[in-house]
């Protein structure tokens, strides 16, 4: 992992959980300008007892303790009005604070798009360069809790598709952290991914300041047999595969974008010159997605290099079925990604 | 009290089957046997009780991911409805779509949502169509007191005003979204002001008082069916468990959740009936031990029914669609 | 044109307007149920004279006349509620009514997405396939009218990725009436995406009945030497380059996908496999877009019949800016769709 | 009249100078020297000038697709802006916004927008920094009588009254959007009622007089700067062009727009200005020649000013981002 700020001397093990909460702390302490707001960031605003302390600290508990720290006015609970309080987090950032939104589950953004891609992505570009919006909205993505169709999708090609906006989508505790602290402070808005099933993931994380820049992607194995790009839950079911495949004396690299836009195509690129095979691992639905992004731009620049037709693994043309039988079938699975490598062989 | 017997026996009988499937779905979920996020509905049971007593299975209800109760009051069977809670083939929607979109079109049940403020445009709809095609059916709208700060219900109560849609809009005030009480989340803190807002009456009733939901109902669901236009009641209530199955409920103080198990809204009308005579204690227990039976054969029903095949997956996206695309 | 129908005995020039118009009319005489809604598609609603008249007949007039034949009761003008109507039309689809929903650009999308795809793109599937919505939104989609950064996009690949709707985009005007009609009769929500710089384009146009199904392609022109995939305005500046290298002998294929979802995958290999080359033409920002869906499937399923690496001619990755001289440099130009197929032979 | 020579001066100056600009600007499109859209201001110019007579250039205003009176008003340069109009570089916007986005930040103005109802949550967004960063700036926010349906302009008035941010919501109500009249789109038909939704103070102001205007605005910001919250504003108007430039307006009548024509909201105040004393006719005079002569140097400006390079489309996507990316 890159590590741009002098390396901290020490890490520990922290939860994704943990080392996304510390990021914010030490965020928030480092820029005054730096504000939280969400449904339940901190919960139980107004009620007695409550005035320093959180009832929730975010559905998930990711922001807890941060009120205790920086009070109601620097964590702010919200009415469930996702257009206004984004597009009032667009409209401070254009005016002085560099707001953290909350957008509970990504799948909720049919509800304030707008000012997502319309005004937050643009209002630069249509000002002609003379402002800015240094914005960050997190949001929770991901199938396997069985929350049904309309709390489960991923949809960050969506994000990924809009000029103006910066994505990026961790798959590590250390990565959380450090990109997330390069999001926020990032001169433009950055769309923040979490998966709702890696918030238990512990890994090493550095302690104090740590920044990993935005548009750097990561190998988080390296092999020659073929390339697997993998994003979010998906790097650790690539690397997973990777081991079964090695088992077999198969050495796969797995590449691990970080984020999404802007895209680090150099190094895939030269993972792909070096494999001569692609395989795409995304959790997010198929068409028009990030598989087929990465994969159409190794097509298109890596041709020569290619000694196999790319295989994408992706979730199926299907909103997210309630049964767990339905929801695992859903799932990229290990299965389906060792068969996908053994196909460009 | 104006009720009939056989109305009252109804009232008692859906909201005593609400009070015994919601206890028996959180014992089930503390059990690890129902996956994924659970919002349980008692202690708000003659909202959805008091409401649906007006309304046949030809009308219709939007809901919200805290579904349950107005699917039994809408008279979905709790057998079909417990096989979705597990994930099952004979669920009402055959495991697809879980507690968060349970659903029965056939019975004018257009499913809970995991959208706050997804239902009010829906009901506008489902409205619309019944006055241009000119059935009389009403279709009533149940939100929370969070939903009313979500856009869409605004847009939705204004273009029904406009219209003069058959719609009843239903604000169920429980005092809190999630953890955040309705007194911070809304500038006004009181919802049924906002008809002013459409030109269309607003009332609000103690929405522990199955009869008063009853009787405000029936005035703004028959002036809908009159064609007169669309209506907002706000009764408020309290739900008795947490936010979800899970949640610590630390803003809420044990005073507070006893004074409203004090005011029981089943105990409180069953009194009612029986000292007014409309129905006599061996009724309500009765309809207590029926409901107790009926959970207990929707739990078995539910764990009777075989689980989806994992490749079910890929069916019901479309009416026509070709196969191979839905898949990955 | 593949008519399902039996083939109407005349045609007559039309404009693409004038073929929207019709197909609306015809469809609303044949099925009571068919409504229309939106934001003055009728206009002037409730003053004096304008009872069974229009006062706009939609924005660009393509809804023009329609109140005067089938009244207000069918012809819906809208408060600026564009959640409201459109999850009224979801829900009005869902309970006996075919309601086609005006939303006037597409750029609007973010004030309504929530009803659009997660509401009525994911109904049916949530219920397990016990409800159906027979819903058709039309909106305006294209850059060229100096209309600048909210009203001048694409975006149908957005609505391509959400499993549970349909997209269609026709390039010209007997597409446009055959395909409309196809979407109204269509089960499934579809999403009619109408460029706006094309209402004046005329072609010749079946009378009476036609309809052009869903999901089948259409090639515009043969040619053995490049497969050059192309969408609504898009085409047409294919067929120009198409004749601009015809000049120096290079024959190219030109393939109308006419629907994006579902994807005529197999008319669209089927030219490559004969080609051996592949340029796709796309007026949406290139990131997760069709033109990466489309590179990404060809590469996956024609990868031994590529003999070049594809080329996407896409607009850059920006909003759309105001001044003509960078709008025409935002969209794709024939120039650079010659070039681009020069590139690969 | 309580107004001061200076604040009576500057009045009728902006609202000359928005009426001459925007005369100009239906006849340069006419013309066809102006690309795209462009909506009018003419007419409503009492609404901007009477609101933003109460503000500094530290306060900042969120505007609609209807936004050059508000800019003038906010003291954004015509040079500037008939270049942006123009689509050339030294436009406020270099060209790449045009009449809809037409922005100048340094100023306060944070945009006309295309989106309606894009306006509210970024005012209330401006009105949280400066609440937070303690400087007590205000924002009013202008939006349309049909922009009043839009679920945004709810959601931001609520979360204005819950976080008692300091702005003042402004319904320019024309009596139209676009074709569609307000007494149609808006079931209530009054737009400052909605203020009771949110437990906020709610005024219906004659939107042709820029003193009453102008009064009403005072309260409302002082309020603001107070620290005691938001207010709404409804003032009745009238544009003077059609919805957009192209417009045939059928849907008004001849009579209805003279009449209108025969308050001329610029006349009614030089009038009594001039009979109060307050202001000359040599006053009247010279601000109407300043305001010709400034429009015919904006508009030779705007000329002078050189045509964008086609390749500039790529720059000011974002602050930082590898360059090639944005190619397609
Ligand atoms: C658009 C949207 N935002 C946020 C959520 C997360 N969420 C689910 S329920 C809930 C609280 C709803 O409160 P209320 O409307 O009062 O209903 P109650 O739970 O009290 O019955 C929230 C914030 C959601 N599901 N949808
Ligand atoms: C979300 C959205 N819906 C529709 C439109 C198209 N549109 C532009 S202006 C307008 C009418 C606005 O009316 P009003 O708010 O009263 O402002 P006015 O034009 O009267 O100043 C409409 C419908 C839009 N730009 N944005
Ligand atoms: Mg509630
Ligand atoms: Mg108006």
């Amino acid at each position: 992992m890159t590590l741009v700020s002098e390396a901290p001397s020490t890490t520990r093990t922290l939860s994704m959980r943990q080392a996304i909460n510390e990021a914010l702390r030490l965020e928030m302490e480092r820029d005054a300008t730096v504000i939280l707001m969400g449904e339940d960031v901190a919960g139980g605003a107004t009620v007695p007892g409550f005035e320093q302390d959180d009832a929730w600290g975010g559905v998930l508990g990711v922001t807890k303790g941060l009120v205790q720290e920086f009070g109601r006015r620097r964590v702010l609970d919200t009415p469930i009005s996702e257009s206004a309080y984004i597009g009032a987090a667009v409209g401070a950032a254009a005016t002085g604070l560099r707001p953290v939104a909350e957008l509970m589950f990504v799948d909720f953004f049919g509800v304030c798009m707008d000012q997502i891609f319309n005004q937050g992505a643009k209002l630069r570009y249509m000002f002609g360069g003379k402002a800015k919006v240094p914005l960050v909205i997190r949001t929770m993505i991901g199938a396997g809790m069985g929350a049904a169709g309309q709390h489960s999708g991923c949809h960050y090609s969506v994000f990924t598709h809009m000029p103006g906006l910066k994505t990026v989508v961790p798959s590590t505790p250390a990565d959380a952290k450090g990109l997330l602290a390069a999001s926020i402070r990032d001169d433009d808005p950055v769309l923040f991914f979490e998966h709702k099933l890696m918030y238990d993931v512990t890994g090493e994380v550095p302690e104090g300041e740590c920044v990993v820049p935005l548009g750097v992607a990561d190998v988080k194995r390296e092999g020659d047999a073929a390339t697997v790009v993998a994003m979010g839950r998906m790097v650790s079911f690539a690397l997973d595969a990777a081991e079964r495949l090695a088992g077999d004396g198969v050495q796969i690299e797995v590449v691990d974008p970080r984020t999404l836009s802007p895209l680090d195509s150099d190094t895939l690129l030269a993972s792909v010159h070096k494999t001569g095979r692609l395989v795409v691992v995304d959790e997010d639905n198929p068409r028009c997605s990030m598989a087929t992004d990465i994969a159409a731009m190794v097509a298109m620049q890596a041709f020569d290099s290619l000694d196999a037709p790319p295989q994408l693994v992706t979730a199926p043309h299907t909103p997210v079925p309630f049964a767990p039988e339905m929801e695992n079938f859903y799932i990229p699975s290990v299965e389906r990604i060792v068969a996908a490598v053994r196909a460009t062989l | 009290m104006e009720l009939t017997r056989d109305t009252a026996l109804w009232i008692y009988d859906r909201m005593t089957m609400i009070r015994v499937f919601e206890e028996r779905v959180a014992k089930l979920f503390a059990e690890g046997r129902i996956p994924g996020f659970v919002h349980l509905y008692a202690g708000e049971e003659a909202v959805a009780v008091g409401v649906c007593a007006n309304l046949t299975d030809d009308d219709y209800i939007t809901s919200t991911h805290r579904g349950h109760g107005h699917c039994i009051a809408k008279g979905v069977d709790p057998g079909p409805m417990m096989a979705e809670l597990f994930g099952r083939v004979d669920g009402s929607c055959k495991g697809k779509g879980g507690s968060m979109h349970i659903a029965d079109v056939s019975k004018g049940m257009l499913g809970a949502n995991g959208i706050v403020g997804g239902g009010p445009p829906l009901a506008c709809g489902a409205a619309l169509a019944s006055q241009t095609l000119g059935t009389n059916a009403v279709t009533v709208c149940f939100f929370g007191d969070g939903a009313a700060e979500q856009g869409t219900t605004h847009e939705a109560m204004n273009i029904a005003g406009v219209w003069k849609l058959p719609v009843v809009f239903v604000a169920e005030n429980n005092g809190f979204a999630e953890s955040t009480p309705v007194g911070y989340h809304c500038a006004a803190s009181t919802i049924a002001d906002r008809a002013s807002s459409y030109a269309i009456p607003g009332v609000t009733v103690d929405g522990y008082d199955v009869v008063a939901v009853y009787e405000a109902a029936a005035e703004a669901v028959a002036r809908a069916r009159r064609g007169d236009g669309p209506s907002l009641i706000e009764a408020k209530t309290w739900r008795y468990f947490g936010h979800f199955e899970g949640d610590q409920v630390t803003y809420r103080t044990a005073e507070q959740s006893a004074a409203y198990r004090e005011h029981d809204p089943l105990t409180y009308f069953a009194t009612q009936a029986v000292e007014r005579g409309v129905l006599g204690r061996d009724d309500i227990d009765a309809a207590d031990r029926r409901a107790v039976s009926t959970v207990d054969a929707a739990v078995a029903f539910g764990e009777a029914s075989p689980h989806p095949r994992p490749e079910d997956a890929l069916t019901d996206v479309y009416v026509s669609y070709p196969r191979e695309e839905v898949r990955s």
